[in-house]
C-alpha cells in the first residue's frame, strides 16, 4: 500500500499562481512533479519520499543509517570490515 | 537508487535472518498491516526464508482491497452512464465491482484514466471545462493529503466540474477491529510505515498498551522488513509490548503536521464501510461540508443498489489473519487474478493475488 | 531511434506537396483518392522493383527452408522516445524472423489508419520504415492501405507479415531444449514499455529512456553461423515481458525454469520508473530483446560473442533449464528468497496507492 | 455461405465450453488470458502441424518463383448474406494469390478484435475460417491476435497475408497486356457489395443475393494449365468495383479499352438493387469474380472452359484492349451511347434523392 | 424490371434518334429540369448521339445541388456540436459546405446516419428516446410528401424528439426564373416527371402560355427521355407552344392528390434561398406553425454565419443553362468530384459531377 | 432527381397502431417495404412508383404502353413485326 519513493530535489518553483512550491524530483536519474505543500522547508538537494505526486517526508541521512547501525549492534556486522560500506551512498 | 538499492543487500538479509532464527523460541504470529509490506514479502521470497516458527499474516493493509464494492459501482455508473471522465489509480482498475470492473468500464467506452496523482485529475477538469471530472479517491491516511489538497486546489481556482469519489480508511481502527476478533491470533505488528508518516506513531501507544502487542513501524525494502520482523520477535521473546520504529529515515514521531493540517481541512472521521470486513466506527474520512460540492457522492446523488459480496469469498478472515489464502476454498480454482472473485485477489498487494502469484504453491 | 537519427532521416526524405492534410475515408475506398494516396509520392519511400510492379500480390524468389511470420501492431501514442509504430511493424515481424533462424528478406505492410491521421504523422511513419528496412535488409514488396471512420480505429494500426530464409545451421525448435541449458537474455529489459509509459497521458515523467525497438536479425544470424545447433530456441519477449515469455516456455515443453533477478540486466532510469510507478520489470515488454536457450558448453562462448555485438552489449545469463518443477519458472529474488513466476493476468496497470 | 452450409459447418464444430463470454482486452495482453483464449480450444479449429508449433513464425518450404500478398479486411456488418469476414479475409488473400498466377499454401492469419466481441460469434468467423482454407486447400501456419478498447476499433479486423508458388505456366504482368486482347469477367457483377448494402441498417431490403466470396484458385489453375501465357493479366475486381480497376490498368499500362455495357452479366435481383438505391454496379465491390485479359485468337476457348466451371458459369467477354483513346476506358451504353468511365471519387453513395 | 427495363431497349432508341434527326431542321436548346434525367443521359451516352443541332442545357433539378451551404452547415453542426443522430439521404454527404461536408462529420466522429426513407428516422428517434433524431429533408414536391409524413407520424405518436432540418424547393418558380434571366436561350423543357407526378400538369400550362415554350413532362428511362426530347422538337418545329405529357403511365393530369394534401398540412409556401441560384419568391416549403416543435431550424435556433460560395464556382450559369460545365475555368482543375467547389460537382446528378464522369471531355 | 422505380405489390399489412397501411413490395425480385398513404386504392398486384418508402403513383398499364403506340405512330415502328414485343411483360 501506499507506494512511495524517496528521490532528491533538483530545483523548485512556484506554481497555480505562485502559491504552490513544485519540485522537480529526480529518482535514479527519472524526472518527475511533486508538489511540496507538505514539506514547507524542503530545499533544492534534499531527498524526500514521493507518494502520489506529494513530498510527504524528507529522509533524515543519519536515522538512515540505523539500519545498519543496529545489525552492527545485534553483533551481526562483527565480520564486516566497515560498516560504511552499507551507508546510502551519495547518488548520481 | 539511494535510501533504496541499500535495503535490498543480501548478505545483510541473511544475517538478519540469522539472527531470526537464533532469537525465535517459539511459535509468533505477526501480521503486516501494510500490503506493500505483504508485497515485499511474496516478492523477495521471504516468507519461506523465515523459520517456521514465525508466520506472517497478511493485513488489511490495502485501500483497493477493502473499498467498497458499492463505491465502485458507483464509479462505473459515473463513467458509463454519467458520462464523467473518471481517473482513478491504476490497481482500482481490476477490483471487481459487482458486476464489472473500471477496465471494462473503460474498455466499453467510458473515459477512465489512469493518474499517478490526484493533482493531475484537477488539471484534467480545467483543460476539459465542459465535462465532470471526478477522482476516485481511495487510500489510507498517506493518499488522503493528496486526494485533500487536489480538492483545495480545484476550491482555491474554482474549478467546479471536478469532484472526488472519496473512500479513505484509516489504520488503527483497522488494527483494533482484526485485533478484538476472537479468532484473531496477532502477537505483534508491523505497522506501515507510510501511514505512519503522516500521523506518526501516537496512536499505537494505547494500542500496544491496550492488547498487550509489540507495535514495529516498518518500512517496505526487504531489509526493512526484516528488521521490523526481528525486533517484533524481539520483544515477544523478552514479553515487551512496545511501540518501536524501525523506519525512522522517514517516519517522524509526530508525523507530518502541515498534512495531518491539510487532511483537516477538508476530511472529517467517519464510520467506515471495509470491504470483506464490514462497518468500522471512526475508521474512514469523509468530506467535510465546506467542501461538498466536491463531493461526488453527494453531487451526483447516486443511489446504486448495496450488492452482496460472493458468498464464497473469505476475504474478511483472510485480512484479519485468520485464515492463510490457501484455506479458502476457491483460492486457485474458480477464484484466480483472472477472474477475481474477492479483492484480495485483484490487487497484486491483495493477500490473495500475492500468494498467487509469488509463492510456490499454485500453477498460473 | 535516437532524435540526431530522426533529424537526419527527415532531412534526407522531405515530404512531398499533397492536395490533403489528412487521411480521409476516400483514400481507403479504393477510388480516385486511393490512387492519389499511392501516387502522392508518399509510397515511393518503399519504391522497389517488386512493390512497384503494384500487382495483386509480389513476385518473389524462395528457396528452401523459410520462416514466415505476421503480427499486428497498435501502440499508444504511435510516436513514442526512441522510435514510432512504423519501425516497431517492421522490426517485430523481422524478430519473429530472426527467431526462427531466418534472414528476413521480404515483408508485407498493410495499414489501417483512423480517419483524421495527419498525413506529416503518416509521412513520419513511413520514414522510420523505410530506415528499419535498410538497416535490416529488408525490402516491403506487397501493401495494403484502409480507412476506418474516426471512432473504430485508434490513429494507425499496422499489419507486417515476412518471409525470409532460414539459415542452414539453424535448428531452432522448443523440442531441443535440453536440462542444463542456459538461458541468455541479449540486454537490458523492460525498455520498451517503460517508453511508452514515459509519455503515457498521466503517467508521464522525464527520462532518457527509449525503446529498445530495433532489428536483431543481423545479431542472430552471426551467432547462428558461429553456434548453429548449439542455440536450442530463440524468442524475443515482447509482449508479457520476459516473464510471461519463458513461463509459457517452461509450460509447454514441460521444463523447468531457475532465474536469477541479480542477474537480469536493467537500466537503472528503466528500474526507478518502474519503482515509480509499483511495474514489475519481468512484465514490462520489449522490442529489441531475445532470450536464446543455449547448450550449457557452448554458453559462455557464445555470450562472449553476443557481448561484442551492438545488440548484446548487456547480455547476461541470467538462468537454466532444470529437471525439478517442470512447468515452473522459479527466480531466486536479490536477497536469496524464491519466488515462481506466473504470467501476466492482463495488462500491467501502475500500482500506486 | 449458404444458410444450408453455415448449418452445417456449425453441427461439424461445436463450440468448446468456456470461462468467458466475450473477448477482452487481456485475451491480447500476451498474458494468461492470451494463452488462456489460445488453449480454450476455439484456435484447434485451425490445427495443423506447422501452425501448432507456436513459435514466433512458421516454418514452411518453398521453392522458386513465389507470389506473396497481403490485405485488412474490415467490413460492417461482420456477418451478412453469404458469408462473413473470417472467410472474405482467407478468400481474399487467396485470390490475390490467384491473380499472380499463384497456387496460394500458406496464410498468415492477424485479428485485431474490439473489445465485447462475443466468443461466439468469433467462434463462427474461425469456423469460416477452417471450411475456407480447406476449400482451398491452404493453411494458416503463423497468427496474431490483439484487443482494443471499445471506440478504437470496429468488432473485428482481419489480416492475412499469404504466400504461395507460381505455376511454371503462368506469366501474369500488365506488360504482357496487347491491342486486341480480349476481357473476360468470370461472373456476374457487384454481389458483394449489394449483398453488404442489404443489410446496411437504414438502408436494407430483402433479397436472395448473397455475397460472391469464393476462392478463385483451383479455377484459376486450371486456365493457366490449359492457356498459359494466353492469359496476360489476371486481377480480381474488390473495392471500388469493375469501373476502377479496369481504368487503374488502363491508366498504368496506357492502353485503351472499350466495354459494352450490354455484355456485363448481372444478377437480376442485384441490377434491381442498384437501381432502388441509385447505385452503379460498375462501381460496387465484388468478391470472388475476377478479371482476365487473354490474347485474342484463344479467348473464346477460355471462356467456353471457364463456363464450365463453377466460378465461371456466367462468365463473358465484356470488353477489348484498343489503340484508340490509351488510358481511356469507354463504355458502350445499352442504347450504343459512349461514356467514360473514371474512378469512383469516393466510397459510392446511394443515391435517393 | 417491368416498366423499366422495357424502356431502355436498343433498337427503339435507335428509331427515336432517327426521328430527332429527320425532324430538327435548325438549331434548337432545351433544357431537362431534371437531374435525373441528366444523368441518364449522359449514363447513356444519349448526348453525343443527338444532332448537332439539339442542345440539352441541365437545369436546376438536383435538389442536393440547391440545398443552401448555410443548411448543411447547421446539419454538420447539429451532428457535431449537439450530439444529434443526424440522419440524411446518402447524395447529401458530399455536398461541401463551407468547411466540410457531412461525410467528414460523420468520419469525424458524428452519428450521421444514411437513410433510403425520411419515416425511417422516425423509427430511429423511437428507438433512441434519450437521444435527438434530425432528418435533413431536403427535395423537390416530389419528397416533400415522404418527408411532411415523417413529421405526421412524429406527430401523431408523440416522437417528441424527432425533427427535420427542412429544404424543399418547388420546380415551376424555378423554370421561371432560369427562362427570366436574360442571358437563358431556352427552347424547350422537358419537364420533371416525378415531381408532376405529386404536382401534376396544372402548373405548367401559364408558363408554356407566358413563356411561348412547349413543355414536355417527361420519365427518366433512355426512351422516355428520347420521346421528351423528340416530342419538344416536334412543337418547336411546328411552333406550337403546349403541354404535353410523355410520361403518362405515371403522371396524372391532376398529380396525386393525397400527397398533395400531406404536403399541405405540414408545409406552407414560403421564399427559398437556391444553392448558385439566390433567392426565388415562393419557390419553397416551410414548416407550418402547428408542427413547429418538428422543425429543426426552430428547435435548435442555430445561427450560423452565411459563408460565402466560391467566387470561381458559376453554379448558378450552370443551372441556368448559360454556360456547360466545361465553360467553367475551374472545371476539372480545382474541382473536381474528390474536390468539389460546387454544388453541381457534387452529386452525379449535379451538372457538372454528370459531364465530368461519363462525358468523354475529362480525365480522371 | 427524386429517384423513383416501378414495383409489384405483394402484400399488405396495417402497421403504426393499425392507421397506416404499408406494402411489401417487389422490384425485380428484390423486396422493400413502402407506405401506401398517398395511394389509398393500391392493391396487392398493383404496380407503383416508390419514391424513399413512399408509393407516390399507380402505374397506368394502358398508358404505359403508349411510348410503343407513338412509335409506331411516327412510322418508327413500321418494320416491327409486333408492337406486343416491346410492351411491358409481366414480371415473374
Ligand atoms: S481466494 Fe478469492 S475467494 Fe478466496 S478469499 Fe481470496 S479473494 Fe476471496
Ligand atoms: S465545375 Fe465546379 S466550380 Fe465550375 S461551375 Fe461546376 S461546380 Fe462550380
Ligand atoms: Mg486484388
Ligand atoms: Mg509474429
Ligand atoms: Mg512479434
Ligand atoms: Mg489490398
Ligand atoms: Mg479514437
Ligand atoms: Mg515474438
Ligand atoms: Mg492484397
Ligand atoms: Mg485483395
Ligand atoms: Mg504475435
Ligand atoms: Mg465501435
Amino acid at each position: 500500500m501506499c507506494l512511495a519513493i524517496p528521490g532528491k530535489i533538483k530545483s523548485i518553483e512556484l506554481q497555480y499562481d505562485g502559491r504552490v512550491r513544485m519540485a522537480k524530483v529526480s529518482f535514479g536519474g527519472i524526472t518527475k512533479e511533486a508538489s511540496l505543500e507538505m514539506l514547507p522547508d524542503a530545499d533544492i538537494g534534499d531527498y524526500v519520499l514521493v507518494h502520489v505526486g506529494v513530498a510527504i517526508s524528507k529522509v533524515d541521512e543519519e536515522e538512515a543509517q540505523k539500519t545498519f547501525k543496529y545489525l552492527e549492534e545485534i553483533g551481526e556486522l562483527g565480520d564486516l570490515e566497515d560498516v560504511d560500506e552499507y551507508l546510502p551512498k551519495t547518488d548520481k | 537508487m539511494k535510501y533504496m538499492s541499500e535495503y535490498r543487500d543480501p548478505e545483510l538479509a541473511k544475517k538478519i535472518l540469522e539472527e531470526i532464527k537464533r532469537t525465535v523460541s517459539r511459535p509468533w504470529s505477526i501480521m503486516e498491516v501494510c500490503g506493500g509490506q505483504t508485497h515485499s514479502l511474496v516478492k523477495n521470497g521471504i516468507i519461506e526464508m523465515l523459520p517456521d516458527k514465525v508466520t506472517m499474516i497478511h493485513g488489511p493493509g490495502c485501500p483497493v482491497c477493502v473499498t467498497p464494492l458499492n463505491l465502485i459501482d458507483k464509479a462505473i455508473y459515473l463513467a458509463l452512464e454519467k458520462g464523467v471522465i473518471l481517473c482513478s489509480f491504476g490497481d482500482m482498475l481490476r477490483v471487481p465491482g459487482s458486476q464489472k470492473n473500471l477496465l471494462e468500464a473503460k474498455a466499453e467506452g467510458g473515459d477512465v484514466r489512469i493518474l499517478y496523482s490526484p493533482l493531475e485529475a484537477v488539471k484534467i477538469a480545467e483543460d476539459n471545462p465542459d465535462k465532470e471530472v471526478v477522482f476516485f479517491a481511495v487510500g489510507f491516511e498517506t493518499t488522503a493529503p493528496a486526494n485533500a489538497l487536489s480538492v483545495i486546489h480545484a476550491y482555491r481556482r474554482g474549478v467546479n466540474n471536478y469532484s472526488i469519489l472519496a473512500s479513505h480508511v484509516l489504520v488503527p481502527p483497522a488494527m483494533k477491529a482484526v485485533i478484538d476478533d476472537e479468532e484473531s491470533k496477532i502477537d505483534g505488528f508491523l505497522a506501515a510505515g507510510h501511514v505512519c508518516t503522516i500521523m506518526g506513531n501516537s496512536e499505537y501507544y494505547p494500542i500496544s498498551a491496550a492488547y498487550k502487542v509489540p507495535i514495529v513501524v516498518t518500512g517496505f525494502e526487504p531489509l526493512d522488513v526484516l528488521q521490523g520482523i526481528l525486533m517484533v520477535i524481539r520483544q515477544l521473546e523478552q514479553s515487551k509490548s512496545e511501540v518501536e520504529n524501525q523506519y525512522a529515515r522517514i517516519v517522524r514521531e509526530e508525523g507530518n503536521p502541515e498534512a495531518q493540517k491539510v487532511i483537516n481541512e477538508v476530511f472529517e472521521i467517519r464510520n467506515q464501510m471495509w470491504r470483506g470486513i464490514g462497518e468500522i466506527p471512526d475508521s474512514g474520512y469523509g468530506v467535510r461540508e465546506k467542501y461538498a460540492q466536491f463531493d461526488a457522492t453527494l453531487k451526483y446523488n447516486v443511489t446504486i443498489e448495496e450488492a452482496p459480496e460472493n458468498p464464497l469469498c473469505i476475504s474478511g478472515q483472510i485480512m484479519k489473519g485468520i485464515k492463510k489464502p490457501f484455506e479458502c476454498t476457491q483460492f486457485g480454482k474458480t477464484c484466480k487474478p483472472t477472474n477475481p472473485l474477492g479483492a484480495p485477489m485483484v490487487s497484486s498487494e491483495g493477500a490473495c493475488a500475492a500468494y498467487y502469484h509469488f509463492s510456490g504453491l499454485v500453477e498460473a | 531511434m535516437s532524435e540526431k537519427n530522426k533529424i537526419r532521416m527527415q532531412l534526407q526524405c522531405p515530404m512531398p506537396k499533397l492536395e490533403f492534410d489528412v487521411i480521409t475515408l476516400g483514400h481507403g475506398s479504393g477510388g480516385v483518392l486511393t490512387n492519389k494516396l499511392l501516387d502522392s509520392g508518399v509510397f515511393d519511400l518503399l519504391s522497389n522493383e517488386i512493390l512497384d510492379e503494384r500487382h495483386d500480390g509480389a513476385f518473389i524468389e524462395l528457396n528452401g527452408k523459410t520462416a514466415f511470420s505476421t503480427d499486428s501492431f497498435l501502440v499508444s501514442p504511435i510516436f513514442f522516445p526512441g522510435g514510432n509504430i512504423g519501425e516497431l511493424a517492421i522490426n517485430g515481424t523481422i524478430n519473429d524472423l530472426a527467431m526462427c533462424g531466418a534472414t528476413p528478406k521480404y515483408l508485407s505492410l498493410s495499414f489501417i489508419i483512423e480517419e483524421g491521421l495527419p498525413v506529416k504523422e503518416f509521412w513520419d511513419i513511413l520514414v522510420a520504415i523505410k530506415f528499419a528496412c535498410e538497416k535490416a535488409g529488408v525490402q516491403v514488396v506487397t501493401g495494403d492501405t484502409k480507412v476506418v471512420e474516426k471512432g473504430k480505429g485508434d490513429k494507425i494500426f499496422i499489419n507486417t507479415s515476412g518471409v525470409g530464409p532460414i539459415h542452414p545451421r539453424a535448428n531452432i525448435s522448443a523440442k531441443n531444449i535440453a536440462i542444463g541449458d542456459k538461458i541468455i537474455i541479449s540486454g537490458n529489459i523492460a525498455s520498451h514499455g517503460m517508453a511508452i509509459m514515459s509519455v503515457r497521458e498521466g503517467l508521464e515523467f522525464d527520462s532518457e529512456i527509449e525503446s529498445d525497438t530495433t532489428n536483431l536479425n543481423h545479431s542472430i544470424i552471426k551467432l547462428i553461423e558461429e553456434f548453429g545447433e548449439s542455440i536450442h530456441l530463440l524468442t524475443d519477449p515482447t509482449r508479457g515481458g520476459v516473464a510471461t515469455v519463458l513461463k509459457e516456455i517452461a509450460q509447454s515443453s514441460e521444463i523447468g525454469i531457475d532465474l536469477s533477478q541479480r542477474d537480469f540486466p536493467i537500466d537503472e532510469q528503466v528500474a526507478s520508473a518502474c519503482e515509480l510507478l509499483g511495474l514489475d520489470p519481468l512484465y514490462v515488454a520489449n522490442e529489441g530483446l531475445f532470450i536464446a536457450f543455449v547448450s550449457a558448453s557452448k554458453a559462455d562462448a557464445l555470450l562472449a560473442v553476443l557481448q561484442q555485438d551492438e545488440n548484446g552489449k548487456n547480455a547476461r545469463i541470467i538462468g537454466r533449464v532444470v529437471e525439478e518443477h517442470p512447468k515452473q519458472v522459479i527466480m531466486e529474488s536479490n536477497i536469496g528468497g524464491k519466488r515462481v513466476i506466473s504470467m501476466l493476468p492482463g495488462e500491467q496497470l501502475p500500482r500506486i496507492c
